[in-house]
Formats: structure tokens, C-alpha cells, sequence
């Protein structure tokens, strides 16, 4: 019934990044990549952003780290990585053959660690481009969170944006009155796109133990439970800014990321539902072009955005 | 991975589960497990990790699941021709390469894995005597299967139902005060059960590898949710394990 | 095994209300509670809050104004309500009938209109209390809500309290980068207790009709999914003020009404489990009376932040 | 309440079903429903709204469910001894104090409140005549026990595979243009369907009574959710409603 056109293509250049169809791996979801080998046809997706980086190697935060939660989990990880430089010297010249863009998540408890970090990803031949993590708590600034405050992330971003000349991505917090002068903040500083949204704040309790669920007592929830909250953030940052946004969020299917496209999103990542299927991410890209193919349309472009009023 | 269940044998809380998995069944080793849902399960969220407890090489492989929780109990409750939602084989196996005899000590549902050791053992021809604990004698499954790959097999229940009375670790200690001196110890169970069979292996001089257990989100390495302390740094115990080095693990915790 | 105590008892008195248990139907989700005659055995509930009163009756929003979500819902109601005139002549005599304690909750576009509603609602013989829904758009303070900025909350609250005697509770938004300093004006304005949380900001997309499935573009999040953010939110406000916190989001079981009197609550609301099981409250209620009996403890008291750390 | 289902009959996409619900057979009136959902099921997040198709005023009622969603087809597919999560009787009924004769229009499932309504009818010896549409000749059901009840049952299908070829109101129409003036239409069915049968309704001079569908969170009349303008004002369709004035209906959302 649907008019026959050309075979619809998913490519696309989302915030400066190349990307074969836009579904990406979430920071923190895929780690290094590496271990998905096997489990992920890379080819398939977009490409992957890696777990967050930050200057020294850290251990992460003690045990529980994870808890179950009604169509989602909580996580408090912790950052746990090697550290920017094993990960240059060690793990790079490997993550770098994965054949998907691959995007490095950049982490700090400082400004200076930001750049510090920025910078040496910068010297990476073939990195596709980098994520801010600004969810972290700004040591200087009183263990309040860097993206919390519009004039805190725009010195950041411009911090960054001056060590590095690659697609550089800005990564939300929900965990805020409202988003989009952060949005706005982000751009300003020179963002090439913002990811919506990073997990919410929630704890569980442990009923037999009489205390919080996780060792770090918080932890962020991600998951389906938490969709209807990242396509708000969603519609509403994309309302604010011109540059692209990447919707995140409780994605499970190519519905799903649909829903996102129509609030305004570019580009999705998919993150818990690897867990629970690693190959959600190539099956939301493969329904996203049965959808294209149903409505006759030859890309994702007249889509995005067009459920706003 | 969709996989079809073959065959479904049930005993008290216990279900042993054959699965069609051809690709599984050609790579696993003892000590790997799988992660595991029921097909269009919305709950519970997480998939749920269970050791191979056997696999024929070729087709299938069995899964031993005592149903403890709402997962488990889900999948404890497949019916052949089901389809469940398999990843696997995942995380390392215990090591195969030893000469002497090794000892498997397993408690409750931990015997799962070491039954598929001790197959895999038997081929080898390297012999392999068991240790087998539970609370009663629901908990003491695969005996006869434990029997012909074994060259003995020795049971406790805490509450004396069947073999001797008292927890496994006894006959392990008997064991280890004897002449014979053993290559290796592999042990699976209860997080107590482990750390006295560290406690003892270390006392004898004798290397010992465990299956440890977590909640696991993902399974496949990438969340880093499931570590445990293991010389003195974070491991995921899903992918750096489950089996680790009992002298290496810091039971502190447990 | 357990110590066979005397039978625990589940009465108490939280932010001067004296309820038969813990467990109350929140606002919005029970109507003016005479809907529920038939399906719920209101004296093994503590008590009922009803639907937001507003000063004029309001229509509320265009249609739909509900959404299905996992493990939860959208709406946007709009406040609908009779006004509080009609409800105080025609409803009252008959809400006032029902054997549990009835707590009114009070909505306004501006502090004038809920000083009037509360002044109007402190005449009635027989209210057990007033819940202040401060989620609503403050219009002479440019749309923003009065629950998201301490100082306009405390200033409401402050002016609320003057206009009536009667136990005074305040329901906070979670739609806020932190919610203790909103618990503390609260508390310092005279509030007797904190209800934590409302809904939480979200939005669905009609992939068919391309626009948000809402008439209202966007609605509150609630059920299951937002239960370990509406923990997260209880666990810091306990820690925040003296007075008691009553919990709400998501809770649909005794064992989910504990974690909320663990993290610190003395009562808890349960709103939309009663649209998936009519008698959840009062099967909730029963549940912690087990629980208490199971523990060899006479009362809820010792439980109550039991599992703060 | 739990309800056990005592017998389940399928048609293509459509089961009926019978259920263990004394207290709802004995209060059960024509036009109201029941919110259901499967014992245990954590999906879809509602219960969902049926129609109440028949009471034996004892024992048991029945539903008639098409599968179109989740929802349904998870009740569509139940078997006998399956328990369902069932509240009602809800909402308000058609009016049964009329005295001439009462066409009855359904559209689909839309027939399944109709046909209970054409056997109250029957024992109060009040002549109803039935128009029955679908798609195909699928989903024209229910026809031997509605030609029990009804003094006549006449059926179209859009793709003419049984009775006349297009949509029922076709037959309304012709009906109504003839000479014996009803005393009163009810209907129930899809949205473009009830908004012509009013329209009609209106144009003859005979009153019409339709059963209304929305989305239903509680079904209680507790939300607020479901409302629809009704004589200018949003009315609950779930507790003012399902079944309302067509005259009084407003018609421009559809
Ligand atoms: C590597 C590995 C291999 C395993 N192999 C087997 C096996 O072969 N057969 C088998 O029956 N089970 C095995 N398990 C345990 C099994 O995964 C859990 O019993 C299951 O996940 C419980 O899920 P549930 O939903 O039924 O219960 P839940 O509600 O998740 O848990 C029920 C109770 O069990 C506890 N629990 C849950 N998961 C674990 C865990 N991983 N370790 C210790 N306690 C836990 C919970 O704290 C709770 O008290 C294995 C676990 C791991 C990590
Ligand atoms: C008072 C009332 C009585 C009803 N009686 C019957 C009955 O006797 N038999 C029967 O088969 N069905 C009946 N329905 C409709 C039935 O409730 C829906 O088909 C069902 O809720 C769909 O749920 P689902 O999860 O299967 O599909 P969903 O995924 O919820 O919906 C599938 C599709 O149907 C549409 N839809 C869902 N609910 C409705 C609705 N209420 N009205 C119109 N379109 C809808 C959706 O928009 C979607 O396109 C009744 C509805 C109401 C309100
Ligand atoms: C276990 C886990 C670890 C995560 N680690 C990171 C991280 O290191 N950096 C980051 O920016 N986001 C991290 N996230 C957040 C995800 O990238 C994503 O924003 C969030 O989970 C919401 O998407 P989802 O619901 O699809 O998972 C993590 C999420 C999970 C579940
Ligand atoms: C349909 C609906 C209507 C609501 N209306 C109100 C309201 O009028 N006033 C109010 O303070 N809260 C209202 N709420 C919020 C609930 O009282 C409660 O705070 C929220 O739903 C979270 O709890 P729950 O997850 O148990 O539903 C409403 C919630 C729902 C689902
Ligand atoms: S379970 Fe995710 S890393 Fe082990
Ligand atoms: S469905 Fe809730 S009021 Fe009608």
C-alpha cells in the first residue's frame, strides 16, 4: 500500500558525528565496546559512546551497585574506569578498530580534570567525538553537579570546546527545575549537540538489611520506567536550542525511539535494554527503517520533531 | 538468543531445564552460566544468571534452577516447547588443566557447575571425588549422574535426612586431614560454604577455585554492578569470573 | 517464632491527623472518595485526601488527558473540581459521613486564591486536615509553581497558615534540582507534615496522530515506575526537617510501603495503585499490620527511618 | 475481585467468555461494564473495560472480547480456571422503561452490550429489532442468540460477505424512513458509526441512547480521565456514561 521508494537510508550527521543509523550505545552501558564483541553487530548501529573517563584510574563505589526496580534500575557505579591514559595507551588502539562511530564520555570532579581529560582524548586518531558527562559533582563548586547550573556548564563546555576541536556532545542531568537553560548554556559554550537525558535520582531499600539498597545509599534510575520523564526533557530541550538533540531514556523499541524523533530528538541511545537484550540497539535500527519504509519516507529527517506543537 | 526448552524435570523447588542451544552447547565450559528470561516476560527486569550444569556438545545443555524468587520460580515453571531468551556462554570456567585428583565441593544448587566439571573431568580422565551438602535431602540432586563421573561421591544435610549430619565442609576438612593430598579444590554454593573452603585450602596448601555469586544486570561484562573484591581490586565476577582463585577473593564481606 | 507480642496497632498521629493506619488515598486518585463507596472498606484505611479544590469549579484540560506508560501513567487533568463553594454545600454533608479521616487538598493560581479556599474549608465541621498542592502555576509569578522556589513556598505556606487552625500539610513537587531547602520552607512557615511526592514532569507521542498523546502536551508521571525517585526524595526530606513526611509514588504493596517508613516516612499515600486494584490501601494496611506482627513490634514507630544511614 | 473464567469460546479475533461472578450476574444491568485484567499480569499498566454481554442474574457473566492490543488479546486468550482481576458492574445502563418497539444498532463488539440489552428487552416483552455490522462476516456475532431475543436481525458487511454490502446505518436509515416509528434507538460501536446513528436519530425524532468508548484509567470515576462534552460539560464516560444521550453527545471529536 505505502508508496515504493527508494530503499530508505538511517545514515545521518548528528552534532558533527557521522553515523551509519542513529542508535548509539549509552555511555556506561556498553563499556569499552570490546566486551560486546560477539553479542553486537557494530555495523548495525551508530556507534557507541564509552564509559566515562576521568583523569586518574578509579575503583568506583563500594557493593550493592546495582538494584532491581519496576521496568528499571538503579546504578551507582561510581565512574569505576582505568583512567584516561591505560585507556589511551591500553584499550584504544583496540576500541578504535570497532567498525561504529565511537564516542569517549569525559568525567571530572573538576573543571581542570574536564580539559585534562578532553585534551588528551583529543590526540586519539579516529576518535569520532566526545561526551560530557556533567552529572558528576563539582568538587570546587561545593559537590554541587556541574550540569545543574547554566553558568557553571557554560564554563565548562567553553572550557572544553577550547581543548578540543572534535564533535564535542553535552550529556544532561534530569535532575533539575528545568532543562533547557542548560540547553541553551551548552550551546552557547559551543555543544555540536546535547544527549537528553542521563539517569534520575532514586534509592531503594533493603528490607531485610534495614538500609539502603546500593553501597553509594542513591543511585540513578534508568530503564522504561523512566521514558515519559527523557521525552519531556526531550521536547523541551529541543524547543530550546538549535543544535541536535540525542533522546535517551528507557528506549526498548524502534516505537520508542520513534517517540523520540516526533519530540524533536536526531539520534537515540539506548542504554539498561542492552541488558536486557544485547541487541536492542540493532533491532531498534532495523524497525526504525521498516517505519521509514512504511510511510514511504527515505530518511528520518521529515520525522524529527514534527509531534511538536 | 531465543532457545526452545526440550524436556522439563522437576523435584520439590528444583527444575532441571534441557534447552536447544547448539551454539552454547559446542563452546561451554564448566563454570560458565548463561543469562536467562522467559520470551515476553516483562518481570522481573533483570535477566537471571544460572550455570551450565551440563552440555552434550552438539544441541543442548541443562540448566539446574531452584526456584528461590520470582525469577526463578518463572523459569522453574517452563513447560517444553517454551521459548526462553538465553545469552551464553558467559564468564570463565574452573580450570581444567590439573593431574591429580580434584575435589568438588558443592552446596545446594552449586552443584550445578560442578557436575558439568566433573564430566568434563571424567573425559579427561582425571579423577574427581564430591562433596555434597544441603539443608535436607531435597537439596542433594545429580547423584547418580555425580556417580558415574565421580569416583565417590559423599553427602551431608544440616538436618541428617540423608548422609552424614552437619554441613559439607566437615567431610572437606576429613578429607584434607588425610594422606592423600589433593591436586585442586573446586567449590560452588553459599558465600559461608566458599569461605570455609578458602579457610581450608589455604590451611593445606592446596589451590582451590569458587564460583562466586552476584546480582547480576547485564552479565556480559559492560555495567560493572557485580564486582568483588579480588586481589585487592574491583572484578566483575560476570566476566573476570565467576570462578576466581578462592586465596585471591576478599571474603571480609561475606 | 516471632515474640508473640500483644496485636500491634497501625493508629497514629502524623502532622496533628489522627489516622486508624498509615495508609491514605492521595489526592486526585479517589475522587470525593464517595465514588469508592462499594470498593474500598474506608475504616481500614487512615484516610482520604480529596481532589484539588480551586476557588472557581474548574473544567479541566481538553482530551486525553490520561496516558498509559510502563509501570505507570500520564495525566492532566487539570485540576478539575467542582470549586470549593459547591463542594462545601453539596458535598460535604456527604464526604464528611465517610469513616476515615478526610483531609481536603488546595490548589491556586495565585496565594490569594488558596488563602480563600482554605478559609473557606476551615469552616467545615468534621475536616481532618488540608493538604496544600503547591504543583500548580503561580500566575502572578510568571507560571513558574509555587512548590519549585523556597521562598515563594514559604511565603505561601506562611499565608495559609494564618487562614486556618487546622492540621496543615504541604505536597512537594519532585520536579526540582533539590527538595530539601522546599521541605524546609515548609516546615519553617508552620506546615504539620510534608506529603513528597507529587507527579513527576513527563510526555508521550501518538506515533499515529504525530503530536503528544496528551490534549495538554505534557502530564504527571505516576505508579511503579517513579517509586525509587519518590524514595529518593522522602529519604532527603526526612533528613531535612522534623516534621513527619508522608510518602507517595508508586507504592502498591505493604513491602513498598515499608521502604518509604524505612527511608523515613510516618504515613504513606497510595494513588494510582487503586486504579489497578480498588483495594490496594487497605490490603497495604493489612500487610504492615503482618509485618509488624512478624517483627514482634507493637507499632509502626520504630521503623519509621529505621533504614536511614 | 477474583474471578474464575468457566468457559471460553473463540472466533477468529474474538473469544467469549464466560466467568464465575455471582455478585456482578445478580446486579448487572444492559450498557455496563467491568474493568478486567489478568490475575498477575504486570502488562499493560490498566485493567481494561468490557462490556457486560450477558448475566444470568446467578452465576456467571459473560464477556465478548476482541483481540485488537495487548490488553485484549492477553484476555482473549484465557482458559478455563484462569483467574481474572474483574470490578464492576460500572457505569450506567441503557434506559429500560420504554414500551414501543427499540431498534438496536451494533457495530462489532459494539453488539456485545446490545445483546444483553435485546434479552432484558425480550423479558419485559419489549419488541427490539437488530442491525448488526462488520467488516466481514467475522465479526457479525452472536447472531443465533440475538435472533432468540429479537423480533428481527438484520446484518451488512463492508466487504459484502454476509447481508447486505456497506455500513449498518444503511439499514438505519431505510428503517427509520419507513413507516413504523420506533420508540427508541440504542447503539453501540465505533465513533463514526454512533455519530451518523445519531445524526439520524436526531433528523427522525426518535430518542437514542449510545455506549460511549474512551481510553479508562480507573473505570471508577475517580480519575477524571475519561470525560467527553456532554451536554457542554465534560462528562466521565466510565460513571456518567458509557451509555448517554446521543442528542446530548457532542459529536465534533469524532
Ligand atoms: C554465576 C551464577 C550462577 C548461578 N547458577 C545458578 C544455578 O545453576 N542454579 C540456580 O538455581 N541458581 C543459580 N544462581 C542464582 C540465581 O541466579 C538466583 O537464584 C536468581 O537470580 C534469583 O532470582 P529470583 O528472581 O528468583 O529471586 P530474587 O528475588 O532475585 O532473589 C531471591 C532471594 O535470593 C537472593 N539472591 C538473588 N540473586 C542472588 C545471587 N546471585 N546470589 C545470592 N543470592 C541471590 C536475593 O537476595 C533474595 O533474597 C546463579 C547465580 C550466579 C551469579
Ligand atoms: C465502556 C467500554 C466497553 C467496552 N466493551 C468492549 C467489549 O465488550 N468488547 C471488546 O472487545 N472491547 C470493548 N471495549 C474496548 C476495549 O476496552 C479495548 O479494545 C481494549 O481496552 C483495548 O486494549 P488493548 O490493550 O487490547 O489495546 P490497546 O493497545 O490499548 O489499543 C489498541 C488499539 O485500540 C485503540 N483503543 C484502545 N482502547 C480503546 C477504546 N476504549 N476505544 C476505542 N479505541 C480504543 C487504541 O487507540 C489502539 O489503537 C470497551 C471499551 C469501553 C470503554
Ligand atoms: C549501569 C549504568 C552505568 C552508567 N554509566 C554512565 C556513565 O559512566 N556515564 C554517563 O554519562 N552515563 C552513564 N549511564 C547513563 C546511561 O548512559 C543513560 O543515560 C541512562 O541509563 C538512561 O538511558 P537508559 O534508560 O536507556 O539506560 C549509566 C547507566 C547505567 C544503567
Ligand atoms: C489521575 C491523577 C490525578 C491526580 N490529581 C491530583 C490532584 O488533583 N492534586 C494532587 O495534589 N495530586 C494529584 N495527583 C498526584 C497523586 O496524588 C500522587 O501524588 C501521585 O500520583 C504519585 O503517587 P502514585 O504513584 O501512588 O499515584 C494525581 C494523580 C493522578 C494519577
Ligand atoms: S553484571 Fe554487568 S558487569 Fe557483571
Ligand atoms: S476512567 Fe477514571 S474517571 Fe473514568
Amino acid at each position: 500500500m505505502s508508496p515504493r521508494a527508494a530503499a530508505p537510508s538511517l545514515s545521518c550527521t548528528v552534532g558533527r558525528v557521522r553515523l551509519a543509523a542513529p542508535v548509539l550505545l549509552a555511555s556506561g552501558t556498553c563499556g569499552y565496546g570490546l566486551e560486546l564483541a560477539g553479542h553486537v553487530d557494530f555495523p548495525a548501529l551508530g556507534g557507541v559512546v564509552l564509559k566515562s573517563l576521568t583523569q586518574e584510574p578509579r575503583a568506583g563505589n563500594p557493593m550493592p551497585r546495582v538494584a532491581e526496580c519496576s521496568q528499571g534500575m538503579l546504578n551507582a557505579i561510581g565512574l569505576a574506569n582505568v583512567g584516561v591514559e591505560a585507556f589511551c595507551r591500553e584499550k584504544w588502539p583496540k576500541v578504535k578498530a570497532l567498525p561504529c562511530a565511537v564516542l569517549a564520555n569525559v568525567a571530572g570532579a573538576s573543571q581542570a580534570e574536564y580539559v585534562a581529560v578532553a585534551r588528551r582524548l583529543d590526540r586519539l586518531d579516529g576518535l569520532a567525538g566526545l561526551e560530557l558527562n556533567v552529572s558528576c559533582p563539582n568538587v570546587s563548586h561545593g559537590g554541587m553537579e556541574f550540569g545543574r547550573e547554566p553558568r557553571v556548564l557554560e564554563r565548562l563546555v567553553a572550557a572544553v570546546r577550547k581543548a578540543t576541536k572534535r564533535p564535542l556532545w553535552v550529556k544532561l542531568t534530569p535532575n533539575v527545575a528545568d532543562i533547557a537553560p542548560l540547553a541553551r548554556a551548552a550551546e552557547a559554550a559551543g555543544a555540536d549537540a546535547i544527549t537528553v537525558i542521563n539517569t534520575l535520582r532514586g534509592l531503594r531499600m533493603d528490607l531485610k538489611q534495614q538500609r539502603p539498597v546500593l553501597g553509594n545509599v542513591t543511585g540513578g534510575l534508568s530503564g522504561p520506567a523512566i521514558m515519559p520523564v527523557a521525552l519531556f526533557h526531550v521536547y523541551r530541550a529541543a524547543g530550546a536550542v538549535k543544535i541536535p538533540v540525542v533522546g535517551c531514556g528507557g528506549i526498548e523499541t524502534a516505537e520508542d525511539a520513534l517517540e523520540f524523533i516526533l519530540a524533536g530528538a536526531s539520534a537515540v541511545q539506548v542504554g539498561t535494554a542492552t541488558f536486557r537484550r544485547p541487541r536492542a540497539a540493532e533491532l531498534i535500527a532495523a524497525g526504525l527503517r521498516r517505519q521509514l519504509q512504511a510511510r514511504g519516507l527515505r530518511s528520518l529527517k521529515p520525522l524529527i520533531g514534527a509531534g511538536r506543537i | 538468543m531465543n532457545c526452545r526448552v526440550l524436556r522439563v524435570r522437576r523435584a520439590g523447588s528444583y527444575a532441571r531445564l534441557w534447552l536447544e542451544a547448539p551454539d552454547i552447547a559446542r563452546r561451554a565450559r564448566p563454570g560458565q552460566f548463561v543469562m536467562v528470561r522467559p520470551r515476553g516476560a516483562d518481570a522481573p527486569f533483570w535477566r537471571r544468571p544460572f550455570s551450565l550444569c551440563s552440555a552434550d556438545g552438539r544441541r543442548s545443555v541443562e540448566l539446574l534452577i531452584k526456584a528461590v524468587g520470582p525469577g526463578s520460580r518463572l523459569l522453574a515453571a517452563s513447560r517444553p516447547g517454551d521459548l526462553l531468551d538465553v545469552t551464553g556462554p558467559l564468564g570463565t570456567g574452573f580450570s581444567l588443566d590439573v593431574t591429580g585428583p580434584v575435589l568438588l565441593v558443592g552446596g545446594g544448587f552449586g552443584i550445578a557447575p560442578l557436575r558439568f566439571l566433573a564430566e568434563c573431568l571424567r573425559r579427561r580422565r582425571i579423577p574427581c571425588e564430591v562433596f555434597l551438602g544441603g539443608r535436607c535431602r531435597e537439596d542433594l540432586l545429580l547423584q547418580s549422574e555425580l556417580k558415574l563421573a565421580a569416583a565417590g561421591v559423599a553427602c551431608t544435610t544440616e538436618d541428617g535426612s540423608f548422609g552424614r549430619r552437619g554441613r559439607v565442609t566437615l567431610l572437606l576438612a576429613e578429607r584434607l586431614a588425610g594422606s592423600r593430598k589433593p591436586a585442586r579444590i573446586a567449590a560452588a554454593g553459599p558465600e559461608a560454604m566458599l569461605a570455609v573452603v578458602a579457610d581450608l585450602a589455604e590451611k593445606h596448601g592446596v589451590a582451590a577455585e569458587v564460583s562466586l555469586e552476584t546480582v547480576m544486570a547485564c552479565g556480559l561484562g559492560v555495567c560493572n554492578g557485580c564486582v568483588r573484591r579480588v586481589n585487592g581490586q574491583y572484578q566483575r565476577v560476570c566476566a573476570d569470573g565467576p570462578v576466581f582463585d578462592a586465596a585471591a577473593v576478599d571474603w571480609s564481606q561475606a
